[in-house]
């Protein structure tokens, strides 16, 4: 045998749809018992689910408020704010597609994918009109043109950052406008409500719990025995407890404890305001112990490298251990990202219109649509199953991204 | 098996014209070897070759796709029972010790005989010690094997595949994980082992002690076994070309 | 040669100086600003006539609960109210922690069947409703589900008989009578009979390895030891309590309400998603080489699963399976959403009925807190051993 | 040293000490809108159109009060709150008008804040379905009746219960739209709330003559717009408001007749429509013809009404009853404009 | 420090009866030594007899505390100023080069002549630039650790502690962590920096380094110093018995 043995091909068996069958579904009695089990109840579990799903649903009530879901009580003549804010977080896309690819790419894409379906959506014009449709349709092309734009210019990845932190402040301006403002007329945070309502809450919730859960952890860290002490005893306070309860504690009890009709009363009077306060804080309790994680994860070289150097305790921190510990903590971060987009669906508990609560008020408040519960909480789940599972796959593609990064 | 000479008495392990596939990918190449009992037979060749499948289709920690696999006169097929009884037989070790941390070492070796062959406590421990002794680290025995070094470990792997007084050992590479110092003192091992007549397939690429130790030797590449004989012949008078490459290269 | 020396450092260049000054000027700082939100309280509360004392507890509530497990009317004082919420919630915590972690260690193996549909199957479930506001999930069992049985008129008759409709889940029941007390001596003779038996038997099983059958030993004992007494004790100590449909529902036997049945079913099916993914990395965890070193020493399938892989594997589960423990128990508090008279829907009752913001929600908070402490203790616990047994 | 921090502390919270709010009518005015408590889930009373407009009874009287003050019924922000909150949220100031169907009783006049002037005249009752063949509430010994929690309907319900000793068993639910999805479904044998809700809901079944409405009234339920307590002048000027809807409708003005009326010869009308005399607009800081931009906004009383629970209501039809003006036999009434 | 003899204009370290514990555990024991500017001082002796925590005291990442430690005529005490001072004169070199990963290797060596010194950028990175000709890889500036080799993140290491013109250089094993002919690359570092003068505290193991480069030599075990001399006393006629058992396993 002075050849290499023949490569065979394996036997028929073992490979093709048979092999496939064979191994993934009989490949022991009791998997062929399973088998058989499951088919036969997902047929008796999802025949009377899709018969409804597909013929006796009313998706009425979902479809002549969309404007609803998707903004609340948004004042229609301001509209075209929330279409240019859509399309700046479009455009940003697409400059982030051209300079990071990878994840950014694949959320570019299928938002471009996305928009192009919902313009055209089968529905009556009653429901999403002509224009409607068109602010939506602008987007694939904005996104496209960021792509093009990131090829014609260099857009170094900091200077994106930026761009992104800017594009965030300016969206908030955008959408509250200001009383002082020729064209931009304020719109009050009641009036802030829906899909935007529940983005925006979480997004600021993240935003604003960041700097107070870093200074949380460095200070449950701190080699400070009071300072320690006091963290620990605020993060533990905050975690052992539901949200919903610090939902109603801000509604009801921050007026009491916070001085009235000084520079506070944009919190003490505004509700929305108060319900973010609660979701801040309890996020931040969260994002101390991510962050936590991360501090943990420095190296005590690094900090005794930096120390040997004559950087002070601030520098030390600033420089050195901080951004070490927050690049490791960037997927914890988006995975706190999802629940807290999960969780602010609680202040419909205290009444504010966040998308749940605009779908409790619709099939509460008008008599015609209280038959379609089903329709509405299906629709609920499906919109925030489509956020939350997206930045879920973002969050696995970002960890891999990162456990290979060496920066 | 009609029509194909039946194997002799003493044939412990015969393969015949074994083929296995991962997917596509054709591992074992129409392979056929016979050990005899109380054989010691040293498998080498390179990285990729197949060695460890083989020694995973003996006692079927992999199923082989086409072939006959006797071992002790028990066919593996799809028949579990007969899985199961092989296993009885045949002991392994592994490259990574694969020792279970949760336990102690005693509690390591006494789990199988205690749970597979029933037998008392008592003398499943006092066995266990026997070999512990037998494998020179008694002074271990309630230990966690997260004290052990790397050699102490591997000699409770093989204690731990004795205790089930299997006929045949497989050991896959047990020295390739561990330091010089400890290389030696599980190589003693084997070679006490080897000593008291254990049927033994061994792969290694140790082959100063597979030159002392080993009654056969067999050499793998691409799936099958390029070259079979005694440790004399193989290390002396290599036919292929391969062989003599692969062994100038290792030695 | 200058020496900068000990003796010249000024105390705001002493580190030990500034150490406690930095602590002192904090605390301070705190306590400053608790005092302030403190006095806010009770200026605000003076300003507005708010009560904040506890004095009201000991007033009659006045309004009804739906249920309870330690029983209630409205004339009961608020105290005993509250009590009841507590107790609902735990009620349905602990519940619902045996069940979502049995639901999710059956999903998390199944994550990892070799059968691909069961794989795909759990992993759908799990990608769904971990990705849904459980909010959303409890209205849709509740009003999807639960509500769209049928009416009690045309309930479903399961063997038993047990009754499913709108209503709840009514299944029959032992009502005792006078001789149950002197029964339960014989039961809990069985038990522990049973329990010895299973003991001595399996040393000596584990000692000798003959097998002595322990476990049908002990079930001889749990079955036959209850049965004696049955007889023994005269009158039979229970009676069978069959739910009976009069005008408007069920009377008698055992209920399960809709509201419980889906606040259970919710919190069950969400956390066990939950509990699965870290079921299944805790497996996953566990090297491969184990269960084949298993394998090669003959253990079988269920062994190996039993005695190498779960001990290993629960080391990983353990910590972050209590936190989702407190979690559930924390997410029961959306029992409000649909009617379930937990401990912070009753609390909200009465911070309607008696006015007493502040000190209801300091109530609330102390009863959560003292939940959250409680699984820390547990974690704790389990964490020192898991170090005391490893090396 | 922590001693003398104290010191600084209490200057703090001494400067910090907020002015009580004098006049609520100049911080309405500088703020440029009527902030009021309501509600989006309420059928007839506070609803979302598709639109995302905040509508309904309750709404129509904030609406009603914006118009007076500004001249707009637009300049408004209504609030929605939970049951549970409309106690410390009008305690605390935080709105300047709590709609959101409140029931006056005494301890909440004492305690919540100035109840104005009742607009709603409502009674607790019970709605059953028919084929259960009930004729009285006093028929429902052993019912399961769903209820809405932390309201005067659930106090009400126990003590109606309790009084003539029937067996009860209650499910309470956080909102009255869990409450009727509840009892829609069977989950209760009757349900009870205030009747102007059981019959919006019994109009909004699939089949309403499948269920019918007790007569008992087991409680009187008037429904009121609430301010805080301690600032008399916009007490009053809240109330003048509602006696002007009142008013309005008991002198025949209405949104579409309303200009012709100023010119009407009927002095009543002139003064309430100020085109003569004063009935106190001045002192209440208001425009001597806030009624017409009132009328002009919502309408008088019965049409504010009737567009949302009259004959063609928006959210249902609802007889009207005792909330007829007195002078066709109701309760609704209000003290003379002069 | 009246009654206490002063240190000579020359001495740059004076250690006097340095105490230390870490809890109840008694690391430095009244330990004395003097080094004089420009000597190069190479730390040896057993594992655990506190060399490290040694070097780490003197540049006060740990705090001693009985006995005096004077660096550069600065005493390090609770006195924040002084430490900041001292850290400034003294440079410091890890085995496990503690190179910052999410900074280049321009950026490690700046970061600090910019953020303490308060230097612009444009000289910092001259100065740098300079530096890494020194240590030979002037090529890598713009690369991050990751891509680097031990040897070469070693080499960085001591760029970034020159950067910082300290009088003082303390080296804790070094070359420990390295293969090799990577240790040939930094001992030759080394070994330049020791020719252009500058006062250096080695702990380390390689004698040959030792021999060649060293003034003077300190035998460190349990805690204090048994033996300190020039490099030739100690090489050649070690006065304890444990130097010398210690060098002839080390040899
Ligand atoms: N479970 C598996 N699935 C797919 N391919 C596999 C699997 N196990 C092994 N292989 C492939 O089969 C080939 C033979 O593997 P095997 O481990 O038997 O080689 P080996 O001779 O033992 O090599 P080494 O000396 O590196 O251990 C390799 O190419 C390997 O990548
Ligand atoms: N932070 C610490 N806390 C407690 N003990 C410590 C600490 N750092 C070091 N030790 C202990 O102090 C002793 C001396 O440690 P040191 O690192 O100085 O020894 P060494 O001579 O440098 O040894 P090696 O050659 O192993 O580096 C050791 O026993 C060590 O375990
Ligand atoms: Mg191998
Ligand atoms: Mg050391």
């Amino acid at each position: 045998m002075t050849t290499s043995p023949e490569i065979l091909k394996p036997p028929v068996i073992t490979t093709g749809p048979i092999g496939w069958i064979r191994t993934n579904l009989f490949s022991t009695r009791l998997n062929a018992l399973l088998t058989v089990v499951v088919i036969a109840l997902l047929y008796f579990l999802l025949r009377p689910s899709l018969t409804w799903l597909f013929f006796d649903a009313e998706w009425a009530a979902v479809t002549s408020n969309l404007k609803l879901f998707a903004v609340g009580q948004y004042p229609s003549d301001e509209m075209w704010r929330v279409g240019v804010v859509v399309l700046i977080v479009s455009l940003l896309a697409g400059l982030s597609w051209r300079v990071w690819s990878g994840v950014a790419r694949t959320f570019a894409r299928a938002g471009g994918v996305i928009f192009v379906a919902m313009a055209f959506v089968p529905l009556s014009l009653d429901s999403l009109d002509v224009e409607a449709r068109l602010w939506i349709l602008a987007n694939p092309f904005v996104i496209g043109l960021g792509y093009l734009l990131a090829r014609v210019i260099n857009v170094p990845p900091g200077r994106l950052i930026i761009a992104w932190a800017a594009a965030f402040v300016l969206v908030l301006f955008l959408l509250r406008g200001s009383g002082w403002m020729p064209g931009l007329p304020e719109v009050r945070t009641t009036q802030l409500g829906g899909l935007m309502l529940t983005i925006l809450l979480s997004v600021v919730g993240i935003v604003a719990s960041f700097p107070l859960g870093v200074l949380l952890a460095l200070g449950r860290r701190s080699s400070l025995p009071a300072v320690s002490m006091f963290c620990t005893l605020f993060i533990e306070l905050i975690r052992g407890v539901p949200l919903i309860t610090l939902l109603f504690m801000t509604q009801i009890i921050l007026p009491l404890v916070l001085p009235q009709d000084t520079f506070l009363d944009f919190i003490v009077r505004d509700r929305v305001m108060r319900a973010f306060v609660a979701i801040t804080v309890f996020s931040a309790a969260y994002m101390a112990e991510n962050v936590r994680g991360g501090l943990q994860a420095v190296p005590l070289g690094q900090i005794d490298a930096a120390k040997a150097l004559g950087l002070n305790g601030f520098n030390v921190t600033l420089y050195i251990v901080l951004p070490q510990a927050l690049r490791a903590v960037i997927p914890a971060i988006v995975g706190q990202l999802i629940t807290l987009l999960k969780d602010t669906s609680l202040v419909a508990i205290v009444a504010l219109l966040d998308i749940v609560g605009i779908g409790r008020s619709i099939i509460l408040g008008n008599v015609e649509w209280r038959g379609s519960q089903r329709e509405v909480y299906l629709f609920l789940a499906a919109v925030f199953w489509i956020f939350t599972y997206s930045m879920s796959y973002a969050s696995r593609r970002l960890e891999e991204a990162l456990g290979v990064g060496r920066r | 098996m009609t029509g194909e000479e039946r194997p002799a008495a003493d044939d412990i392990i015969v393969c015949r014209e074994v083929h296995k596939w991962f997917g596509d990918f054709h591992v074992l190449r129409g392979l056929s070897i016979t050990v005899k009992r109380g054989d010691v037979v040293v498998v080498f060749g390179p990285s990729g070759s197949g060695k460890s499948t083989f020694i995973r289709v003996i006692n079927r920690l992999e199923e082989h796709q086409r072939g006959d696999v006797i071992v002790d006169g028990i066919e593996l097929t799809h028949d579990i029972r007969n899985v199961e009884l092989v296993r009885r037989e045949v002991g392994m070790v592994f490259q990574s010790f694969n020792i279970f941390p949760h336990l102690t070492v005693m509690q390591n070796i006494t789990l199988a005989p205690m749970r597979v062959l029933r037998r008392p406590r008592s003398e499943a421990e006092k066995q266990a010690m026997e070999l512990l002794e037998r494998v020179g680290i008694p002074e271990q025995a309630a230990k966690y094997p997260a004290e052990l070094s790397g050699g102490q470990q591997q000699r409770v792997a093989i204690a731990r595949a004795l205790a089930m007084q299997p006929k045949i050992m497989l050991f896959d590479e047990p020295t390739s994980a561990l330091d010089p110092e400890m290389i030696k003192e599980v190589l003693d091992v084997m070679r006490e082992l080897a000593g008291s007549g254990m049927t033994m397939i061994v792969v290694t690429h140790e082959m100063g002690f597979a030159r002392e130790v080993a009654d056969r030797m067999a050499m793998f590449d691409e799936g099958t076994i390029i070259e079979e004989g005694t440790t004399a012949q193989v290390f002396d008078n290599p036919q292929h070309e391969r062989t003599k490459l692969f062994l100038s290269q290792i030695l | 040669m200058r020496i900068l020396t000990y003796r010249g450092t000024p105390l705001w260049r002493d580190a030990r100086v500034l150490r406690a000054v930095t602590q002192i000027v904090f605390v301070v700082i705190v306590v400053a600003i608790v005092v302030y939100f403190v006095r806010n309280v009770f200026e605000a509360a003076d300003e507005r006539g708010l009560k904040l004392g506890f004095g009201f507890l000991e007033e009659e509530a006045g309004f009804p609960i739906a249920e309870s497990v330690i029983g209630y009317t409205e004339s009961d004082s608020f105290r005993h109210a509250f009590i009841v919420g507590v107790v609902n919630t735990i009620k349905v915590a602990l519940i619902g922690i045996v069940a979502a972690t049995v639901l999710g260690l059956i999903v998390g193996v199944s994550r990892l069947s070799s059968n691909w549909l069961v794989k795909s199957i759990t992993s759908v479930y799990v990608e769904i409703i971990r990705n849904v506001p459980l909010l959303v999930q409890l209205f849709f069992w509740y009003f999807g589900i639960f509500l769209l049985l049928p009416v009690v008129q045309e309930s479903l008759r399961l063997p038993g008989p047990i009754y499913v409709n709108n209503r709840g889940v009514f299944s029959v029941w032992a009502n005792t009578t006078s001789s149950f007390d002197s029964w339960l001596l014989f039961v809990l003779g069985g038990v522990v009979l049973a329990v010895a038996v299973r003991v001595i038997l399996g040393r000596i099983q584990i000692e000798t390895g003959r097998n002595t059958h322990p476990n049908v030993a002990a079930a001889l004992a749990l079955v036959l030891l209850p049965t004696l007494g049955w007889f023994l004790v005269g009158e039979s100590p229970l009676i069978r309590e069959t739910p009976v449909l009069e005008r408007f529902n069920f009377v008698g036997g055992a209920r399960v309400t809709p509201e419980f049945a889906a606040l259970l079913t919710g919190l069950v099916v969400y956390t066990a998603a939950f509990i699965a993914e870290i079921v299944r990395a805790g497996i996953q965890s566990v090297q491969r080489g184990q269960t084949e070193a298993a394998r090669a020493l003959g253990l079988s399938d269920a062994q190996t699963l039993l005695s190498i892989v779960f001990p290993q594997a629960l080391r990983v589960i353990i910590p972050p399976m209590i936190s989702q423990f407190l979690n559930l128990t924390k997410n029961s508090s959306l029992a409000i959403a649909i009617g379930y008279p937990d401990l912070y829907a009753i609390s909200r009752i009465m911070i309607n009925q008696a006015g007493r913001a502040v000190p209801i929600m300091l109530l609330i908070m102390a009863a959560y807190l003292a939940m959250s402490l409680t699984y820390a203790i547990i974690g704790n616990i389990y964490n020192r051993r898991v170090r005391f047994t490893e090396r | 040293n922590g001693g003398d921090a104290t010191p600084v502390v209490q200057t703090v919270i001494v400067q910090a000490t907020p002015e009580p709010v004098s006049n609520r009518l100049d911080v309405v005015q500088d703020r440029g809108r009527l902030i009021c408590a309501g509600r989006t889930d309420l059928a007839g009373f506070g609803f979302l159109d598709s639109a995302g407009i905040n509508r309904g009874f309750d709404i129509d009287l904030c609406r009603a009060i914006a118009a007076a003050i500004f001249g707009d019924g637009n300049a408004l922000e209504v609030v929605p709150i939970t049951a549970s909150e409309r106690g410390p949220t009008i305690q605390a100031g935080e709105v300047d008008v709590l709609s959101r169907n409140v029931t006056w009783t005494s301890t909440r006049d004492s305690q919540w804040g100035n109840y104005t002037t009742i607009m709603f005249y409502d009674g607790q009752g019970f709605m059953v379905p028919k084929r259960l063949g009930f004729d009285s509430a006093l028929d429902l010994d052993g019912t399961t009746v769903c209820v809405t929690s932390g309201t005067t309907t659930e106090l009400n319900l126990a003590d109606f219960f309790r009084q003539h000793n029937l067996d009860l068993e209650t499910v309470v639910f956080e909102d009255t739209a869990s409450v009727y999805g509840a009892y829609e479904a069977g989950r209760c044998d009757a349900t009870t709330s205030d009747k102007s809700q059981l019959a919006a809901i019994r109009s909004g079944f699939s089949d309403p003559d499948a269920h019918v409405i007790l007569p008992e009234t087991i409680s009187k339920e008037p429904l009121t717009p609430v301010v805080a307590h301690g600032d008399d002048g916009w007490f009053d000027l809240v109330k003048t408001v509602m006696w002007v809807l009142i008013n309005a409708e008991e002198l025949g003005v209405t949104q579409a007749n309303v200009e012709q009326q100023r010119g009407s010869d009927n002095i009543v009308i002139r003064r309430m429509l100020g085109v003569e005399g004063e009935f106190g607009q001045s002192d209440l800081g208001l425009k001597a013809t806030f009624a017409v931009d009132v009328i002009k906004a919502v309408g008088n009383y019965g049409e504010i009404y009737d567009r949302y629970m009259g004959p063609n209501g928006e959210s249902f039809t609802l007889p009207r009853q005792q909330n007829e003006l007195w002078t066709n036999g109701g309760l609704v009434y209000a003290p003379p404009l002069r």
